[in-house]
């Protein structure tokens, strides 16, 4: 085969090259032609147009992401963004890496493989820290629950994230699943891992030391992932030589392994443990084209690649699909010469192929041979740092005025005993407020043992020393409505969630991940929910002191020209000393009081009762108080500390009804309660700070709660197996769970749903 | 007390095993598949996971395995073995424990905090339980669903072959119940629930698994 | 390269869900005159030489089937 | 009644992690001759009356197989 080559490229400055249909503008094109004095090979042409997207070169978002990089100096921030994971001290001389990462398009495409390569891909980017993955979480949306795509969609995607998860032996703590009409034909899958290492073992992707060797490690190469851009392999010169014309076909579907995932999460812990790496980076998004030019430029020289020795699974690719395939299970190590040996040797004991592919160079260049031609020689930071940067033009919703002057509280309100209670049910059994343990059910939250919370509690939180009992907790979350009515507010209201799951664990929060879900940049109506939502949680950020270590952006989220709502998903971590010590959720034991914590306001825009009573998105969303927000947290954790409370449940979707209902059912404990105020406005409004507890001395909590300035308001006692709300509701708990748990199996339950949900590859099920 | 844990490509709950042979009082002894070293162990406990990726079926490729063909030998000699979820399915490819373990009835994979009774408290690994005690253990598989053709079912239950029984529901429609198996010796026990998940109140839903980890170092001991 | 197919399938008298799930599938859909599906795996083996007849077999009967619940059928290449 | 066996198998560009490690299994085993495994699903329907090709074409292509990543291969009773 007879490839374009740097000096064929020299030769021939005008050969026509399809750079649009690669996603380039003319004036990249041309950059690129500047950048390197000449046309590009089409290999080089297919690197940068890979690395030149938005995916890889965050070229529409950049300009607004730098405002999380402009947030205060963290002391327990050790490595910040710009790596593949941002990395935070949690004491002892433990660190840990957490991120949060989307793969929205391919689980539309191919739900089962879609959702299990997402979490593949994040795990390899904590792994690449330097971190043992020690669990995940999932943040899914979905359209409406009961349309026809959805049930083709959310039993695969469900499915997939178990599948991968469960058989690399990291137990799922936790997530979300939601569903809305904007997210039918664009489900947004969206998973976190985090890991955990000492201090001293935290890796970075760089290329350093002349001589030091490229290896690549994992699976095979084939041509996963560039089905989209096989326009490339008819590019290919000679085609008379082989006879053979057109593109050959290539998957657009990536297809998982967590077995040799796992393979690789050993080995790769082993080389760490054994000092066999100076750099390392995993494969994801463009391949061996981002691997390579990231750590090349990351490091101090140049690289040189030999495009020969990659082992490939499909011999006929061509080699600008080998620098772009997305073949999961690959990775990418420096290794000092002397080191090769040990380091193929634990790769060979884990059954993971292993291959020297190139070295180190003196001089600034990125080079690639194939067939002893050279194929590629740029400057690598021009492909993976130097992309275009755009300064979109952004514009404030058209909408948007006539959407917040549609307030909620024009909507007819449930008047009688019976309609409260008819409401409280209808938002109970709604598929967003319902028991999701027809999902969580498919996750191994076990695995490892040292899961201390996981699904249904607010946040889930490991173990990290079985010694000292240190631990983590996390949460995700992302409320898209809010986000539409006012994604500056909305943007804060996700993370205030977020960080109020993890303080009413008893953890203490630490840094902040994210991923950010909107439609296409080029709508600068979108652009705008964008730069509100980033400048939203970076103030955020500013005001709860936390560090946004990294994250994810997602864009072109979109069914034809409607844009999902925009939902940047948050995650926050908190460190806990003492896990023994952690507040669950579920009301346990009877006889303890029930408090609640924090002002209610009636607050009803983008409400789940809004949403579910009357299918109504309007008004403005409630109000955040990031200083309340702290405050409450500090009581949290004193209380937690002090060991004063039973429980501890936050207030978010649906409220105080929600909340009661949830805190009762995890046991089976009831509660007989009197409402403050009005009873509507008590149980749906979505007023923040808040927080239910129980403790059987509600002196010693109301003192600590004046002392950090927090209202108490007493709502009764825990006992009975009804929820008796004094002349509002008695609601037997029995007819509570069969509501709350009847409608997600009534969806997606029978054995026929899941016909087709599973492809014939990759079925792990043990 | 050795007690050794056999870790394959892809067993996941190995260091769950561990830990409950370290809180149980034994000493745990790392057995890699590819060795046909056995250590000198007293006692094997092939833990859960996925070996190989339970690609083809769960636990067949590791049942070939060196490593197993040895331990095949010595439970045959006497030596305890417990299968737990995957190691299960592993000692029944192996064709050391009678039945087969199938996709789940429902086809989902599934976890839950699982109620089992003991059948059998005098077997190698069940000897700190009483016949007739109720458990509770997280169980999780995809392929947990116990078959047997009806006549080596009878036969299984005739003679008082079944060690652990599912109730209060069945998590994966396994036939009879059956929750776990043992050899005719009684040495030999595999049980699709995880009892090495049930050893902390921290982490666990009980304490209850505890006794399947304490139960093998009386037996060691006794013997 | 000779091509060797082995399917797999569930002894009869061992119950099959996953059939029962694609049956029940199709019954929603108003295929009716589907009566009956089993649920099975079909092996592709791509085998060097001449097919050894009973080398293949053992591998199908002892690694690709479990025979406590499933049968083998093979087919070898025509010819 | 009229038997109709469909065979589903991963598109010959996607990757089968299911049949590489059956492969390696076998290598392990000492079966060399053996150079390449593919594992697909194999449905055996028992339909009444005569088999309607289209329908059953339709069925497997759409049901049992996902199109995005496998092909079926659809064998109608002979005669
Ligand atoms: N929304 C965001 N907030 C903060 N950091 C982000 C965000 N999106 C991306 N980043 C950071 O930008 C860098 C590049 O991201 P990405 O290309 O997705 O990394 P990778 O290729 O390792 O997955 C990472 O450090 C990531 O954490
Ligand atoms: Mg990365």
């Amino acid at each position: 085969m007879n490839v374009d080559t740097v000096e064929r490229a020299a030769k021939t400055p005008d050969d026509e090259q399809p750079h649009r249909e690669l996603g380039l503008e003319d004036d990249e094109y041309a950059r690129i032609r500047d950048i390197l004095g000449r046309r590009p090979t089409t290999a080089e042409l297919a690197m940068y147009s890979v690395m030149w997207s938005e995916h890889c070169s965050y070229k529409s978002s950049k300009v607004h992401l730098r405002r999380f990089g402009d947030l205060p100096e963290s002391a327990s921030l050790l490595v910040g963004i710009g790596e593949n994971a941002g990395v935070v001290d949690v004491g002892d001389g433990y660190a840990v890496t957490f991120k949060v990462e989307s793969h929205n398009h391919p689980s539309y495409v191919e739900p089962y493989q879609g959702a299990a390569t997402g979490v593949g891909g994040i795990v390899r980017d904590i792994l690449t820290m330097g971190a043992r993955p020690v669990a995940v979480m999932d943040s899914l949306r979905f359209g409406p629950a009961d349309a026809p795509d959805t049930a083709r969609v959310l039993p695969g995607v469900v499915a997939g994230v178990g599948g991968y998860g469960n058989c690399l032996g990291l137990p799922n703590i936790g997530g979300e699943v939601l569903f809305d009409a904007c997210y039918a034909g664009n489900p947004l899958v969206n998973a976190l891992c985090v890991g955990v290492m000492k201090h001293e073992d935290v890796r970075l992707a760089k290329a350093e030391g002349v001589g030091n060797k490229v290896v690549l490690f994992g699976a095979r190469t084939g041509g996963d992932g560039i089905g989209g851009v096989s326009v490339l392999a008819s590019e290919t010169f000679d085609s008379a030589a082989d006879g053979q014309r057109g593109p050959a076909k290539r998957p657009s579907v990536q297809v998982g392994d967590p077995f040799t995932e796992k393979l690789l999460i050993e080995a790769c812990l082993e080389i760490f443990a054994q000092g066999l790496v100076t750099g390392i980076q995993d494969l994801g998004g463009a391949g061996l084209s981002c691997a390579t030019s990231e750590l090349a430029s990351a490091g101090t020289g140049g690289m040189h690649v030999d495009l020969d020795a990659v082992p490939l699974r499909d011999s006929t690719l061509t080699p600008a699909e080998i620098l772009m395939s997305e073949s999961q299970e690959r990775m990418c190590a420096i290794v000092e010469p002397d080191k090769v040996d040990a380091f193929l040797a634990v790769c060979h004991r884990w059954e993971v192929l292993a291959t020297v592919i190139g070295e180190v160079t003196d001089g600034d260049r990125l080079t690639v041979d194939w067939h002893g031609e050279r194929i590629v020689d740029v400057p690598p930071r021009t492909v993976a740092h130097e992309g275009p940067v755009y300064e979109r033009p952004t514009r404030r919703p058209a909408d948007l005025d006539d959407l917040q002057a549609d307030d909620p509280a024009a909507l007819p309100r449930p008047r009688t005993p019976e309609e409260l209670q008819a409401h409280w049910l209808a938002v109970l059994a709604s598929p967003d407020g319902a028991d999701k343990t027809w999902v969580t059910e498919q996750y191994d939250r076990y695995v490892r043992g040292n899961t201390v919370l996981a699904q249904p509690e607010d946040a889930g939180m490991v173990r990290i020393d079985e010694e000292s009992n240190r631990g983590i907790a996390l949460a995700l979350d992302g409320n898209g409505r809010y986000t539409r009515l006012d994604p500056y507010t909305g943007a804060q209201l996700n993370l205030a969630e977020a960080y109020r799951n993890v303080a009413v664990s008893g953890a203490r929060p630490l840094a902040v991940t994210n991923c950010l879900n909107f439609g296409s940049p080029e709508n600068p109506e979108v652009m705008w929910q964008f730069a509100e939502a980033v400048r939203g949680l970076a103030d955020g950020c500013r005001a709860l002191g936390l560090p946004v270590t990294g994250g994810n952006v997602s864009l072109y989220n979109q069914t034809g020209d409607v844009a999902i709502d925009p939902t940047p998903v948050i995650g926050v971590l908190g460190v806990h000393e003492d896990v023994r010590r952690r507040v669950p959720t579920g009301w346990r034991t009877a006889g303890e009081t029930v408090l609640l914590l924090g002002e209610t306001k009636p607050e009803f825009g983008g409400s789940a009762w809004a949403s579910v009573v009357h299918g109504h998105l309007g008004g403005r969303p409630p109000a955040v108080d990031l200083d309340a927000e702290r405050e409450l947290a500090e009581l949290l954790a004193a209380l937690g500390r002090e060991g004063l409370v039973g429980s501890a449940h936050d207030l978010a979707d649906g409220g105080l009804a929600q909340a009661l209902a949830e805190s009762a059912l995890r046991y089976g404990v009831g509660a007989r309660l009197n409402l403050p105020g009005e009873a509507f406005t008590a149980l749906f409004s979505e007023s923040t700070a808040r927080v239910v507890v129980t403790t059987s001395d509600p002196t010693a909590v109301r003192t600590t709660a004046q002392w950090a300035g927090v209202a108490v308001t007493e709502l009764g006692t825990t006992g009975g197996d009804a929820l008796v709300v004094e002349g509002v509701a008695e609601l037997p708990l029995a007819e509570l769970r069969a509501a709350w748990t009847a409608t997600l199996p009534a969806l997606f339950g029978t054995p026929e749903a899941t016909v087709g949900s599973v492809p014939a590859g990759t079925v792990p099920t043990s | 007390m050795r007690i050794g844990v056999t870790t394959f490509p892809g067993s996941l709950d190995d260091v769950d095993a561990v830990r409950a042979v370290r809180l149980a009082g034994g000493e745990p002894v790392a057995l890699w598949h590819g060795d046909h070293d056995l250590e000198d162990v007293d006692a094997v406990v092939l833990p859960g996971g996925f070996s190989y990726g339970d690609y083809l079926r769960a636990g067949a490729i590791a049942a070939r395995a060196p490593l197993v063909q040895d331990i095949v030998t010595r439970a045959r000699q006497g030596l305890p073995v417990l299968g737990i979820c995957n190691g299960f399915q592993v000692l029944c490819e192996a064709g050391l424990l009678p039945g087969a373990l199938t996709r789940n009835a429902h086809l989902h994979f599934r976890t839950r905090d699982q109620a089992l009774r003991i059948e059998r408290a005098d077997s190698a690994w069940t000897r700190d339980y009483e016949a007739g005690q109720r458990i509770v253990v997280p169980v999780k598989n995809g392929e947990g669903r116990y078959v047997a053709a009806p006549a080596d079912l009878d036969r299984i239950e005739a003679e008082g072959r079944v060690v652990v029984r599912y109730v209060e529901g069945n998590p994966n429609g396994s036939m009879r119940d059956i929750a776990g198996v043992t050899s005719a010796d009684g040495r030999v026990v595999g049980l699709m629930p995880h009892p090495e998940h049930a050893v902390e109140e921290l982490t666990g839903p009980s304490t209850d698994g505890l006794g399947f980890f304490t139960s093998v170092l009386e037996q060691v001991v006794s013997a | 390269m000779p091509r060797v197919v082995v399917d797999v399938v569930l002894k009869p008298e061992i119950s099959d869900p996953q059939g029962q799930a694609v049956l029940g599938a199709l019954g929603r859909l108003g295929h009716d005159s589907v009566r009956g599906v089993r649920q099975g795996k079909h092996f592709v083996l791509d085998v060097e030489g001449t097919p050894d007849e009973a080398e293949l077999t053992q591998i199908a009967e002892t690694l690709l089937a479990n025979p406590v619940i499933e049968d083998v059928e093979l087919h070898l290449p025509k010819g």
